[in-house]
């Protein structure tokens, strides 16, 4: 399945890319935080386990067990810090 | 309820009276402002640049003032967030509740800043002498964040 | 430190801007307007006064800001406390703290609050359709100003 | 010894007085509500024990066993509204 795939803040600079559409074999947002981490380089560094960020799907934080649903806009970010 | 992200500055006194002029049901008005400093974890910040997530962050403050006037009867909300390019002593966000009575209004109003501090996507970067920096995720913004948490 | 008791009107906005204006230290505005409200215990209120204690009052608002100044890192504080008639939806009190945290700005306003409600000399004599009445005092404000004596 | 003795709010109009000088010969805020409780009548009901007032010697808010020194301001005020 396609998923949208949007990436903010110190995450966007690290990767060099604000959103991208890919194609996705899992079905949970640990299974494509695992499919990005296969990229190595920054990739495996920024999403190791233990490293704080936080995922969204379609505008929601989840837990990384959430279901990612086909055509989900995915968000892969920072721990926020406004206000 | 009135919920805007915006570049523009804010004016603290034209909300207030927005939200309560003519009424006569009101008691208390609590408002925040948070302003950015000129000194962040020792270092000098010439100014400071707000990303966030458009789309989702309305939808998520939007969340928030749903929760507070779930918590606490109150009467209105404004939540006004500003992102971009900020300088020191320049406004960055606005939460003002409007209630019957004061405890309430005081509640809801820290409630909607210690989860907006938390749960709605906003990243800030500063420009400091020795460069640009993301600011981190503060320990003390979770733990004040948690005290809202119903056992 | 501003303290002021005054039969005028007063204005959130250019008190806190008289508060801000031209620093970049504060992170942190936390402000608080009471209102006069047009029904109060079930009955229509067509007016209220403030009476007043002159004299001790502008020194016990002095000695409560003395006390949040002396619990929390406050950077400035205002209190306007009017007296004399209001009608309901006029403004009563006005207490404006910054500092550079929002958890001690939002204290300090809320303990001055809840301390002003208890230890101030004011009182207030509504208009009613059954005829005038003086507002007793609340349990419910005793009960907010114990929260914060320590132990 | 002399007193300037106050009343605000609901006690002024009770008693219908606002301010008075008055000769007292006791030593304490108690020794002063007992000598206005003897004048009877609103003055006997108002101040009787058990009812809220609140007693300021010099504008400060006191215990009743609180001394009264010569010359004193003395206010008596039922418990406060404002805010």
């Amino acid at each position: 399945m396609k998923l949208h795939v949007l990436y903010f803040a110190r995450l966007r600079e690290r990767f060099g890319v604000a959103e991208e559409t890919l194609d996705f074999t899992g079905a949970t947002a640990a299974d494509l935080i695992s499919q990005l981490q296969a990229r190595g380089g920054v990739w495996a560094e920024e999403l190791a386990a233990g490293r704080a960020f936080r995922v969204a799907v379609n505008q929601d934080i989840v837990a990384l067990d959430a279901a990612v649903p086909d055509q989900a806009e995915v968000a892969i970010f920072p721990p926020v810090t406004g206000g | 309820m009135k919920i805007l992200v915006q570049s523009e500055a804010f004016d603290l006194g034209a909300e207030v009276a927005a939200l309560s002029q003519g009424r006569t049901d009101i008691g208390a008005i609590a408002s925040f402002v948070g302003l950015a400093r000129g000194m962040n974890d020792g270092s000098g910040v010439q100014a400071m640049t707000l990303e966030h997530y458009p789309g989702m962050t309305e939808k998520a403050l939007a969340r928030l003032v749903e929760e507070a006037r779930s918590r606490w009867t109150l009467l209105d909300v404004t939540v006004i967030h500003r992102v971009g390019r900020l300088l020191p002593g320049d406004s960055i966000v606005l939460v003002v509740v409007v209630s019957r009575h004061r405890g309430e209004a005081f509640a809801a109003c820290e409630y909607l800043m210690d989860a907006l501090k938390t749960r709605a996507p906003f990243w800030k970067k500063e420009e400091t002498q020795e460069g640009e920096r993301w600011v981190e995720a503060r320990a003390s913004d979770d733990a004040a964040a948690a005290r809202w948490i119903e056992p």
